[in-house]
This record gives C-alpha cells, structure tokens and sequence, in this order.
C-alpha cells in the first residue's frame, strides 16, 4: 500500500500533518506520539522576534469547536532555530515552518534565515485572524496575496505554501492569486472568525473580542473551500479545519487535498495525528486502494 | 514535571459534598502512582459537543489503589456531565498535569478559598507525612455550605471564613488570618486571582515564602496550545517573552515570579 | 417585565421568531408550540410561482450542525396568500413573509402581491446558497445589496428587512449597503456554505453537492457577525444562527441583536422557541432586568 | 395523519437481532396508543454533535402496554448510541408519525428487504386480526442472518430470499416471488429503492394494488423542513408542485402516485 504524497517535490512517506498553532514544534505531543509516524510536522508560526500574544482568556468552548486568540505568541526566529529545528531533526519527519509576520519586512526576514536550515517547506501565515497587524490582513485582497507570495518566493530557498483564510467572499480568487504569486502548494482553512459572549458576566468570552474558531464544527465549511480551491488551482491543496478522524481526512483528499492537516483534535486527543494514519490504511485495505493518489480529488 | 499518561479510568464513587461541589474517587492505571499535590488531570466529556478537557484539581492521592479523588464545582455542561457519573462509569483522564507544590520542612499555612480548597487535602497530608508539626489550613467559602473541612482536621488545624459569616470568620481568607492571628514561614495557596494577590501581599509584607496555584482557561493541557498563560516579571527563557503556561510551568508559582 | 422590541414600528411581544425555512408558515408546529407566544413568525421563503426545489438528499448531518439544499422549493404566491396567511391570521403574533426570486422582478412581483395582505414586514432573501439565479449572487456584491433594496423599497408596503449572507469578506460592507438602501432592518447569518462526502460510496452527500450549513456548530460566526453588523449599521438588526437556547438568544442580544430568530433548533426541539422565551424571562428576573431593551447591544 | 407527541420513553429491553440489527422495546405514554402499521418514530441522541432525529420504523405495537418495538440496523453513529441503550434508559422519541399502510381485507402479500421488514410484523399482526386470510410475506436478506421470521410467521406464510442463497431463494424478493409462484390482490412493501420500483412494475404487469413505503434523509420529520420530499406524477395540492413529503404524507405511497 502507497501512501506517499507529493508536495511540490517534497515527498511526504503519508498526507497527515499538524497544523501549525495545535502542536508546538512537537516537543510536548512527542510524548504520546511518535513523531515519525507523521508526514510532516508544521511548527507554530514564528516571526522574525519573541511575539507576547494576546491577554487572556485566550481560548474558549465552543458548540463542537473552540474559539482561540493566542495571537501569535511565539520565541522568535533565534531561539526557534537553536531549539526546536534541532529537535525536529531527530525525527524521520518533514518539517514545515510556519512563519508569520506583521509586515512584509518581518515575513522576508524569517523566511531568509531560515534558507540554510534544514527546513523542508515553508507556510505562509496570512490569515492569522487575532494580530492587528499583519495576518488575515494581507489574506483577504488578492492583489495583496499575490504581491505577498511574489515577495517570498524571490527569497525562499523551499518550496513556499501559502496559507489562506476562510473569510473571504470567494476562495478561488484568493487560491488563485497565491498560485499567480508563484505559491508552490496552497493550505486551508486557517481559522473563522467568530465570537463567544459570557452572559452572566455580560463580557467577551475572549479578552481580545474575537477569535479564531477551529474544531468538527468548522468542517463542511473548510471542505467546501477545499473542493473550490483545488479545482481552481493546479498547485497541490494541503487541506484543514475540524479534521478529528480519518474519515474526516479521507472526506478532503476525496475532495482534492493532497495532504491534510491535524489541529484542534490534538488538543482532545493527543494521539490524533496517528489514529488517522492508522485509519487512512485501514480505509484503503477496505476499499482496495493501492495508492492514495488514485483517490485524490475523486469525487467531482 | 511529571510523565503524562492518558488513560480511561473507572469510577469508584461519587458523591454531592455541598450545594453543587461534587467528588468522585476514580481508578487509574498510572495517573495515581505519578501524582503529587497541587498537580491535575484533565477530564473529557462523553458528548460531542464539548470538546475541550476540563482541568480539575487532584484533592487526594491513594498511590496503593492507584485510585485519585476529585472535587470540582459544577459550574458548566462539562462539570454536569462529570457529576452525573456513578460507580463503575468510564471516564477519560490525561494526567498528572503540572508542577505540583514544593513541599518544604517550616511551618505551613494552607490558605485557599472556595473550589481552590481540594488540593489542600492532599498537600495537608503529605506535609504531615513529611513530618511538618506546625500546619494550618485556612479555608474560605460562601456560606455555610461547606466541604473537606473534616478530610483537612485530619492532618491540620482548621480556620473557616465564609463571606456570610455563618461560619467562622466574617470575610475572606485573609480576614481569618488576622482574626484569628495566623503565621507560618510558608504559604501554600490555591483559589481566585484576588485571594491569591492578598496572599502574595501578605507573603511579601512578612518576608516568607508563597507558593500559589493559578487559574486560566486551557485548550491543549499540555503546554502546547499556548492558552492558558501568565504573566511574569522576568523573560521566561522557554517563551522568550513575560509568559509562563499554567498547565506546564505551574500551575504552582513561587508569587515572586508572577504578575496576577 | 417589559419583553417588548420594536423592528420599524412593528412592536413584537418579545424579541423571539422563527428563521425562515425552519417553520413553514407554523402549521406543522402549531401541533407543538402555541404560536401566540411567538414574537413573530417568519415563513418560509415564497416567490412569485412555485419552485420545485433540489433533487434528494437535500439534508445531512453535520458535527453540531446540518447542511440543506432543499433549494427553495416553494407553493408560490397565490397558494401562499390563499392558505398560508389565513392560518397565520388566526394568532397573535407579527407575520413575516420571506420572499425569494430568481430576478429582481420576481422578488418585485412577490412584494407587490403582499402589499394588501395582512402581513407586518417582508424579509428578503438575497443570501440563499442553494439556488443557481438570486439568491446568494445578489448578496454577495454591496452595490447589488444596495440596488436591489432600493428597488424593493419603492414597492413594499411594509417594512423591509434585508436578509444578508454569512458569505462575505466583510459583513459591514453588506449591512451599511442595504442601510443605504434603505433597508428598515438587516436579518443575519443566513446559512455559511459547506459540504458533506459521503466516503463510503465516494460522492457527494447532497445532490446538490454544496449545502447551508446551520445549527449550533455556526453560532460563534454569526454572533460575530451580529456584533459587528449592529456596530456597523443604526437600523436593528435580527441575529440568528444556531441559537438553540435562550442562552443562545441572550448572547445574539447582548451583542446587538434587537430582535433573535430561531431555526435548525425547531428541527430537533419542535418546542425550541417556547422553550427560548421562557429562559429569557428566566434570565431577565434572575438579573433584574425590567426591560429587554436595557440590554440590546450592551457587551462592545 | 395522526397527532404526534414528543416524550421520553423508558427502555424496556433491547436484544441483538442478528448481525447490526438491534430490538427495542420501549414504553411510551400515547405513541403506542396511536400508532398504526407503517408509521415510525423520531428517536433523538443524546449525545449533542448530531443533532437530528433519526427515523425509526415501528415492527410492533402493544396498545395495552403503552410500548412500541423498534428494529433497526446501526448504520451511523446515532444507531449505534440506541444500540448501547439498556432497560431503564430513557430515550427521547417523537411519533407516531406519517400515514402507514391502508388495510384492505383482500389477500395480502407483504414484500419487504432488509431494514424494510419490521413494519411488516405488526402490519401482518393486524391484517391477520381483521381477518384476512391469506397473507404472504416475502422478505429478502443479505445472507443467513435472518431476522424477524419467526415474528411474521406467527401470521401469515413466509418466504425468505438471500443474496448469497445461503437460505430460501437465492438473489432478491423479486426472485424469490417467482420462484415460488406467488400471488396476492394487494401488495404492501417496503425497502430499498430498486426492490420498490420492481413491486411497483410487478403490480402494474398484474393490475394489482401495492402500497409501497418510502425512506428519504429527514431533518424535521413533521413535514416543514421540506427535506424528505419524493417526486410525483401529477402535481401536488399541498406543494404545488410535484413533490410530496415523505415524512407527513407517506411513508407510504400508492405507487401509481410516485416516480421512483
């Protein structure tokens, strides 16, 4: 059984990654986990200096899903380089750094010093809904997805994936500047928009109003715009939002994924990553598949 | 910080302790044997809907059974969901969680308000065990509603103070404290943000140690989601901003190092 | 205690309706609810004939929600004014007629219609998804929001409410476009679209391949929504969007809300809305709120 | 159409019929006194990520007891929650709702497959009880694991089709009818799509009566949601257009009304 995918020349020995913010740089999962089961770990977004983030609360419930504003905290490129990337490289997984920036400037200077690292990919974060600057800002006008993308591909020494957001009126158009930007793969969903009120402390559930929602709830959203996005563009999709089991998974590369992302699942179940590359092959022993890409995108 | 084990574990028992404060033993594989005071687990709804684990406080540890009590307060469809489990009802449990108290030789005051109370148990005991002579407990509620006064008598004297004053001190913890004339050369402390700012002033105008148990709304438990920060004074070398994770770093902190 | 709202003159015994397509036009809830409790009922969306809807599956269950594409299927104007608003005038509460089309004509003629009848406001919707003309491709575009409301208003007799998609970029840009319109009221989050795979048989879940996603899984993105449209716009606004308790209703009212509509929640407690304005009078003595309106719009 | 009533019913007993498909006694307040052969039953999940009410066809009626028996096959994740139920569990039910079957006294032959067989018990329980004589079930199964013969025996003459012909007539009911030479002035089915077209073509060759029951994705189940709908030959007074529900208006069809 083959379940390696290809990402823009990078071959993943399976489509299932983390998403970036659910998983750290692995280091905390790695004790429920084995990292090398993973196709590919993307690490937290990192910016070009140590990132504070939002007040708390940060996070919250919600209906079948959870709302988060961690905005972005992060230990900056330097220490992100002397710690984590020394600690992804023990494990036989693809590393994927997810950078974030809150101007164009920011976003260059990661995405340089980390050209001579061992970094198999790079993903763009442009749809951080929770920082004022930077972020979803930059993902929401095609004209700016396209310059973003134009911008680091000039510089990148890996292949770039651009991560997009879902809130936006149509995410073909937006799929298909990054792809005119010279974006090697595409990533989506990053998180909707939304919001959570504590009625009897008549306040905001969350100190930064709103946030980010993730989670199963999410999901027909997120595949919808998988689907749409894969069938505008003919760079590879990397898809996500609510996938907590393997027919979740299975239900996006069935939808044009060539690749899927774990997220908020970790969060309620540690081990979700590897019970749904458990569960993919199983799915494919059932089905007779012999290699994943006969089923990517089958479903028209 | 401890190795952390994901378990189903059973029910023993459950019990309604006061108006809406719940306790329930539970059997577990390794969570128990691995437990120190002031640590928690992280408990998972049966429904759906609620995804998200509920950190709830380790009242006391039957390292023998490999059997933990929890005490927490209903305070939302999880904690309901919780306090509907009977004997021999399945749960999933991620734990032991966090740092736990540094259990020191001096004389101790135990000092916690409302469902901050449980971990005392735990902590009064094992201090006793220790051998620490000189142990109070301070305790604080609503009203007369109270719970675990009795499992603390057993290993510490006992100070009550309800905001109603039906019992005890009239007020607060540190009402009780000046009430009743309260010292001791370190301060163990677990409940709201505003108790453990008293607590922190208190440690500070008396030159002693406080040890104090935070509070925040978690995702992951384990010190990956980023949400359950604090703040503190100096650079925290794993962030490398003013930020420690609750769930990981403490929840326990020497008051020094904190920003409340 | 004071329950009371008012939507462009149209006092309503209390802040509660249905959401359009929910409720038909009560009759088959009449069974189960007493439709005089209701602040309104809104019916289930006519047009100038009948519609014969979307081939099945046009429903599947989604986490924490579900999607529908039943596709407007409607009985058409004159059996509506002949069967329909009869029924309703027999009960003590605000009728509300949902109007759909497939040009601006058919919305037109369907209002026209109603002009004599006994119906207190018109909402508008120009945010279905599942309709191939109208529908959602009216609003998605603020200066089609604008036209079309403005043309609507030349006509109505009664009050216009304009009914907005989720499916937008910026939700702000579509309230203020049917505010300059004229638009006595905006309503919102009609349904975000999504899709459903069904993986065992490899194909889509609806035949209508994508579907409105509603139910309590969508309530942080319309509470954000409401919250952000009610600080956009000084016309009320009607939020709805997975509210399944008063709970539910109460944080729609604190964000801005003047008026809540409850929807998928009827499909699963045929008593939801009752249930809903019972729990609000519960909330109001529990926090001594004598009148509804002091806490419209009080969380910013 | 009778009146529907939403309650919590108590499980009395639930047995594993045969392979995935589960017996449920429940106790009802005034469903069961309601209820007519071929009407199902809204049952809700408790757990609340899947929100909808599951349609569940009656397989019998005891009026006196107040108590409904639900067949059904786990399918989903909600099936298989009503499979873990046990005696004494409550489970929220909404019902009797649709039309059922029309009861005539000529000779009946009740053709159903798989899931389709449980309204064929209390429907033949009540033909034989107004007196028709002559009543012939044909039930098609995938394999060996039969369910629900004995029940139908106790009133009429039974004929069993399997696809694998590991018991009675090998291939579909269709088969089976034709193998055994089967006959009946009226036809009441129930099953899957294609087994009801061949009824359906089956009646019109021999210019017989068939009453055939329709399955369709709900969502409400009391007919406003305007999910469920089929298609029909001539256009329909309530919708008007050619659409009728499947919920309110059947489940049971004339198949001369309907286009499959």
């Amino acid at each position: 059984m083959n379940t390696k995918v290809n990402l823009a020349g990078v071959e993943l020995k399976n489509p299932v990654m983390t998403a970036s913010g659910t998983f750290g740089s692995g280091m905390e999962y790695s004790e429920f986990v084995d990292l090398n089961r993973l196709g590919a770990v993307v690490t937290k977004g990192v910016a070009n200096v140590p990132w504070e983030g939002n007040p708390v609360p940060r996070v919250a419930e919600t209906y079948g899903g959870m709302l988060n504003a961690i905005g972005l905290q992060n230990p900056g490129i330097d220490t992100f380089v002397k710690r984590d990337l020394p600690f992804l490289e023990k494990y036989d997984t693809k590393v994927i750094v997810n950078v974030c920036g809150r101007t164009l400037e920011d976003y260059l200077d990661v995405v340089e010093r980390l050209g001579d690292e061992k970094v198999d990919m790079l993903e763009i974060n442009i749809s951080c809904p929770n920082v004022k600057e930077g972020g979803i800002a930059f993902g929401q006008n095609e004209k700016s997805v396209e310059h973003i993308t134009k911008e680091i591909k000039k510089k990148a020494k890996q292949p770039v994936i651009m991560k997009l957001s879902p809130n936006v009126t149509d995410i073909t158009v937006m799929a298909k500047a990054a792809e005119a930007g010279g974006a090697d793969v595409i990533s989506l969903i990053n998180t909707l928009t939304g919001m959570k009120i504590d009625i009897e402390r008549q306040t905001f559930a969350l100190a930064n109003k709103t946030g980010g929602m993730s989670g199963p709830a999410v999901k027909p959203v997120a595949l919808r715009m998988v689907y749409q996005a894969a069938n505008a563009v003919k760079i590879p999709v990397i898809g996500m939002g609510g996938i907590s089991t393997a027919e979740d998974a299975i239900e996006f590369i069935l939808a044009g994924a060539t690749a899927v992302s774990v997220g908020t699942a970790n969060f309620y179940n540690p081990n979700a990553t590897v019970d749904i590359i458990n569960g993919i092959e199983d799915y494919m022993e059932r089905h007779g598949i012999n290699d994943i890409k006969e089923i990517i995108g089958k479903v028209k | 910080m401890s190795e952390k084990y994901k378990e189903i574990a059973e029910v023993i028992c459950q019990e309604e302790l006061s108006d809406g404060i719940f306790g329930m033993w539970i059997k577990t594989d390794k969570i128990a044997t691995n437990a120190v005071p002031g640590q928690f687990v992280s408990l998972y709804c049966a429904d759906g809907s609620k995804l998200l684990p509920r950190p709830i406080s380790i009242c006391e540890i039957n390292a023998e059974k490999t059997a933990l009590r929890l005490v927490y307060r209903v305070v939302g469809k999880g904690t309901k969901e919780f306090s509907s489990l009977r004997s021999m009802n399945k749960i999933e449990v991620l734990g032991p969680i966090g740092n736990g108290y540094t259990l020191k030789n001096n004389s101790a005051m135990l000092i916690a308000g409302g469902i901050g109370i449980p971990p005392m148990v735990e902590l009064a005991k094992e201090l006793k065990a220790r051998g620490v002579n000189d142990i109070t407990a301070v305790a604080g509620y609503r009203n007369n509603q109270l719970f675990l006064t009795e499992e603390l008598e057993k290993y510490c004297k006992v100070y009550v103070a309800t905001e109603d004053g039906s019992c005890g001190a009239r007020g607060n913890v540190m009402d009780a404290i000046r009430e009743y004339g309260l010292h001791a050369e370190v301060l163990y402390s677990c409940g709201p943000k505003p108790m453990l700012k008293a607590v922190s002033e208190f440690a500070a105008a008396n030159n002693i140690e406080a040890q104090i148990s935070l509070e925040e709304r978690m995702a992951c438990g384990i010190g990956a989601c980023l949400g359950c920060v604090c703040k503190t004074k100096e650079k925290d070398s794993h962030s490398q901003v003013n930020n420690k994770r609750v769930c990981v770093d403490g929840p326990v902190f020497d008051y020094r190092e904190v920003q409340l």
